[in-house]
């Protein structure tokens, strides 16, 4: 891939597409993913967009105390996952990587344990909901603290360098994300050291209220990796194709040794910021719904429609498919009941010093 | 008076001062047309514009850093960082820069700043929303520190914490943000920094305790009161500096203590107020000093309760300085 | 066995460890060819090579961060910050990340990585060269903190702190890098995590102190010899965890203690100390623990000498708890 | 002076010159520049020079614990002090700002007094030597936290835009700095609020030991201008009067309310970087000398020659008035001893609380 096949410009005016909204292959390559691929690209965008859906239902009937809504942002996060060679790569997410997550591979029983927050979370409850990790696909344990893993996945990559295995990082946040100190400490580290890392933003435009103009003046993130020395791309996120061949592109790349990238992905983030969010009061239901026209799943249905890849009525019956795995996986993730109290001082350390059994013994006794 | 909460007595008190004072402007991220992700600056942009309720990027060195520089040019800014646990991105603007320039440039500049944040667990918030570094502030010199958890006490203070020529952190508890109330006076009042509350006097044992922790203690008290054993109840609010002459007045007549804080166990900062009193008031203890705390680990999310110092573990170790 | 001084040791102890283990690095500002501020890693660059021993960016968040990005990734990172007071552009890396991916990702991930910084005053360095920040690392679940104050300690510490799976803050006397020397073994050991040293057994007063401040304790501790005054010496090494076993044990039985370290003194991390005591052991007391600090201002340049415990100030203490 | 004169280049791949090597001047505008501000130009380059001389000296005499060698920096310093509306602009320096600190008016008793820790520092000796603080001139008190005065720089500016009276703040750092979240966090928000400021990035290619492309893989420190939507202007800051005139340019504009810019001066350092650093353990003889050649004060007297405005006799003469003024300065900060112990205790806060009081009580009897 690397360097014979399609010149992805750096620092675009424009976001690069591959696809036009209504979805004609825009690109002068051609197109080299099979029917099942392209197919299976919109079915995950697809999962992504229920399982969003679902965590609001949990959420509302009170079974899920948080949780950060990812519909308008399935292409970015689709491409992503497809382009990651999984448990080779190493992955750095962020709290609203729903669909990514899906994508990775995570069983949709351990998503929906931790979510839930039951003995069944390989991370033991000890996270609130929509923070994912999974040590056998070299998922991170994401943090709730803006940027604060990007100068972890920094010092991953640095690690892979040394140790010249052609894995690469990728690692994702939001846009508010990059005016952090930490943003900035870890991509330059990155940067300096030539590291084998891509740094994607998924720019929704919005942090919680706060509009990306009041957030930097650089004219979009992309921009920033002059900063860096690395290559900045800009991208419409909506567009999975143009995510999907530029990440292949630059994952490639940084696993032949060919150093980092940053790539903004132009996205829109339909929901409220999270379930005690009140986004109307900083938007209008205008500007959303404007979005909502520009959707990914959309898009792809009318790009695979035209090769008639893509019916209205095998649509229905995906959801219903869709559906029906859900339930059993929240069925599943709860079987076996919350978390047990005896858990609680688990993993502080390797070990439990002396102060942390004798504060064990005073809560168990109580 | 109005019957108000706490949330609602921060966005009231900052709209009152700000009109009184041109100098005062707010600074977080959210604090615009959002009113603060608690409501907590509700109605101020509206009113005041962008020039003194400044959305900021998301970086809290920003915003800390920024307060800095505005207060030091003349300005008093009250920022907000919108959880504790979100203060670590700006220690260093907190410790190195607010807490400091007043001493290091011999009193030529210093920083009239007030820095807001919630605090406290009990919300599932797990790790990140849940956190109470009271210690990591009070232990830094040039910090003042206050953690109020009633609504009247919250409008004194935070003026209070406006008007004053020094760095000031102004805590808030965050779960009894909108499920404690009270009637609240309108008109400007402060209290002194630096000054407990007695909130009940009592002989039988004196309980100690501030902030997010005092909703438990309440209750606690309350059961006490049924159990017919009188307590004296100090809310510390000020915990630097804090009302050393208060603590050891109460707890040298009565003898016995119990000291109450959410925070992680090891150097919360009821070990100061305990070191202090064997220290100075040694003989005058009838029974040994006890805290009743958070634990040592990172604020788990599962177990939100159980980490939290319940009535019924205060009312063990009230017990047990009873029986001792 | 050389008779060696505190950071060549450190300089030693890395490289016999770096023979053992491929997947020890270390990095820091100025590690490499400058053989860091301190040479405390001179000569690695050249036997080891950049991938092993990194100069890194001007950014504490970055050295912090990558470690625990390396150490989750399989590798043993010891990371060099230059001074404590130099800590805190990182301190979020430290308390988010480090201190808690263990805890959060339910024992998937974890930090095997330590963090080596020089600590203390003494050195005319003023407020940002001199500050001993032990009590926010104890005060944060999920860190271990060792503060050694002798060559061989040194060196078995850290080679524990190295082969640790958890977090290690590792600080070092920096006023004492130099000054104090002794024979240290050539071969690896280690000195297990947590456990005190007595350092001198006695019966009328329990000394407890650690780190940077054993210096003016083992000067007072002479006099005291030479005045007949029966010290039992403890030197803590450990602070979190510390060995709560060992310093109960010692009080318990002498009825007496001065607890001394030169932080600032609200909530310097002897405060934890005297907390425990009076809780746990109050009536083993025959004086007040008495606590010997540094002062609740900014460190001041001008005053290095007085803002730490003298001896003089520590026998002063001494005398009060005998004469109580 | 805004647009109608020279038009600096935005991110020059070269640095920008306006003086050759040799003395020529290369502009195609007019000096603008009398004979007395040129020779006081140099004049300033020289007494910074001898000022640090003298501190390396004082430091030998044991009675300096701690300098930042300034020599190589004087044209960039010089030109900034020449630039700025003293008493009327904010200025937040760094420790190496000898010659601008000289250059900024602060009478050199209160220097030294600074530098020696006596009772007439204004800042009564509270902070290591290097370490300027000037209420009257607006010039913050310097930190030795690296980068850690950028926002405090950015928040004055954004005050300074919001009273609107027409105030530039400027602040200086070495390159090393730039990898600080801090400074990251300060100029992005000055950014993103338009306010008036000017970024100073000595580059002196070395932060201590670490060499410049070991700190960032940015080819160099003004690209990072592009991160944050502000011009980014890349100077030979030995040059003393293309520094001056394009500090000059953007104060005006920063005054006029057209925003932030971000400037890199090319620089070296001769010295070590304090005098505990053994500097030849990371760079070479050879390299120094070298630099040397390029000195800013050499050049000048080359500019200042051509125009009979300098000759060898005059140079000597006035060094030994510089010296003798230096002796008198130091005579006088020395006059009144050391800051007393009684200082201890003031200004942790404005006033003392109880738990100080007894402190300072305890530490007076002891
Ligand atoms: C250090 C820190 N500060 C503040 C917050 C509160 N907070 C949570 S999400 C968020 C906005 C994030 O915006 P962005 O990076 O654009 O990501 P998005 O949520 O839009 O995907 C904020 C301010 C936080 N989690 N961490
Ligand atoms: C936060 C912080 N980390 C480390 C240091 C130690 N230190 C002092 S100066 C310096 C190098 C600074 O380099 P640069 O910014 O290029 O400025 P220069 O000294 O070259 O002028 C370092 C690492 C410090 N002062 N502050
Ligand atoms: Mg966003
Ligand atoms: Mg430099």
């Amino acid at each position: 891939m690397i360097k014979d096949k399609y010149n992805f410009e750096v620092f675009s005016k424009k976001p690069i597409k591959l696809m036009s909204d209504s979805g004609e292959w825009l690109a002068d390559f051609e197109l080299d993913l099979s029917d099942k691929q392209l197919k299976e690209f919109y079915y995950d965008m697809l999962f992504g967009r229920l399982l969003d859906e679902r965590f609001g239902q949990l959420h509302r009937l009170g079974k899920v105390s948080f949780y950060a809504p990812s519909s308008g942002h399935e292409a970015a996060q689709i491409a992503i996952a497809k382009a990651i060679d999984w448990g080779n790569d190493w992955v750095f997410p962020y709290y609203r990587d729903n669909a990514l997550l899906y994508s990775s591979g995570v069983p949709i029983k351990d998503i929906m344990a931790q979510m839930l927050g039951t003995r069944l979370d390989p991370a033991k409850a000890r996270q609130m909901p929509s923070h994912p990790s999974s040590k056998k696909l070299n998922m991170f344990t994401a943090a709730s603290g803006i940027a604060s893993h990007i100068p972890a996945a920094a010092g991953a990559a640095i690690a892979a360098k040394i140790r010249n295995k052609g894995e690469a990082v990728i690692t994702t946040s939001g846009e508010g994300a990059t005016s952090e100190g930490d943003y900035h400490a870890g991509i330059n580290f990155a940067g300096a050291q030539g590291a084998p890392i891509v740094f994607i933003v998924q720019n929704n435009g919005l942090a919680i209220s706060v509009p990306y103009h009041k957030q930097s003046a650089a004219e979009n993130t992309s921009l920033k990796a002059h900063a860096y020395g690395m290559p900045g791309y800009y991208l419409d996120g909506m567009d999975i194709l143009a995510c999907y061949y530029l990440m292949k592109d630059l994952l490639e790349r940084a696993r032949a040794g060919l150093g980092p990238a940053l790539v903004e992905m132009k996205v829109y983030r339909y929901g409220p910021h999270s379930p005690a969010d009140d986004d109307m009061r900083y938007r209008s239901k205008e500007e959303v719904d404007a979005w909502r026209k520009k959707d990914p799943l959309l898009r792809m249905q009318k790009f695979l429609a035209k090769r008639k890849l893509w019916t209205k009525k095998q649509d229905i019956k995906m959801r219903e498919e869709i559906e029906l795995i859900l339930d059993k996986a929240i069925n599943e993730a709860e079987a076996e009941g919350f978390a047990p109290l005896e858990w609680m001082f688990d993993d502080v350390f390797k070990d439990k010093p002396a102060h942390l059994l004798e504060q064990q013994k005073m809560l168990l006794e109580d | 008076m109005p019957r108000q909460n706490i949330v609602k007595t921060i966005a009231k008190t900052l709209d009152q001062q700000m009109e009184i004072d041109s100098s005062i402007l707010v600074l977080g991220q959210d604090v615009g047309k959002r009113g603060g992700v608690f409501l907590a600056t509700e109605g101020l942009f509206d009113k005041y514009g962008p020039d003194r309720v400044i959305d900021t990027p998301l970086s809290e060195a920003a915003i800390i850093g920024a307060a800095v520089g505005m207060a030091a040019y003349g300005m008093r800014p009250v920022a907000e960082v919108q959880f504790a646990d979100y203060v670590f991105p700006g220690f260093d603007q907190l410790v190195s820069q607010a807490a400091k320039i007043r001493y290091r440039s011999g009193g030529q500049f210093f920083a009239p700043m007030v820095l807001r944040m919630s605090a406290g667990g009990g919300v599932k918030g797990g790790h990140h929303h849940s956190q109470n570094p009271e210690s990591l502030f009070v232990h830094t010199p040039g910090l003042k520190v206050l953690y109020p958890s009633t609504p009247k006490d919250t409008k004194g203070l935070l003026t209070a914490a406006i008007r004053d020529d020094d760095p000031v952190i102004f805590m808030e508890p965050k779960r009894m943000y909108r499920s404690v109330k009270e009637e609240v006076p309108e008109e400007d009042f402060e209290i002194e920094i630096g000054k407990a509350k007695i909130v009940q006097a009592g002989d039988d044992v004196v309980l100690i305790s501030y902030g997010s922790s005092m909703d438990k203690v309440l209750e606690a008290t309350k059961i006490l009161r049924e159990q017919a054993i009188s307590v004296e109840l100090i809310d510390l609010r000020s915990l630097m500096p804090w009302d050393k002459e208060a603590v050891l007045k109460s707890v040298a007549r009565v003898g016995r203590v119990v000291l109450v804080s959410e925070a992680p166990r090891t150097l919360n900062f009821v070990s100061e107020v305990s070191a202090c009193i064997s220290e100075e008031i040694l003989d005058s203890l009838l029974a040994p000093p006890i805290r009743v705390t958070g634990f040592d680990t990172p604020y788990p999310y599962a177990y939100d309760k159980e980490y939290l110092p319940s009535p019924n573990r205060i009312l063990k170790a009230v017990q047990k300085v009873l029986d001792y």
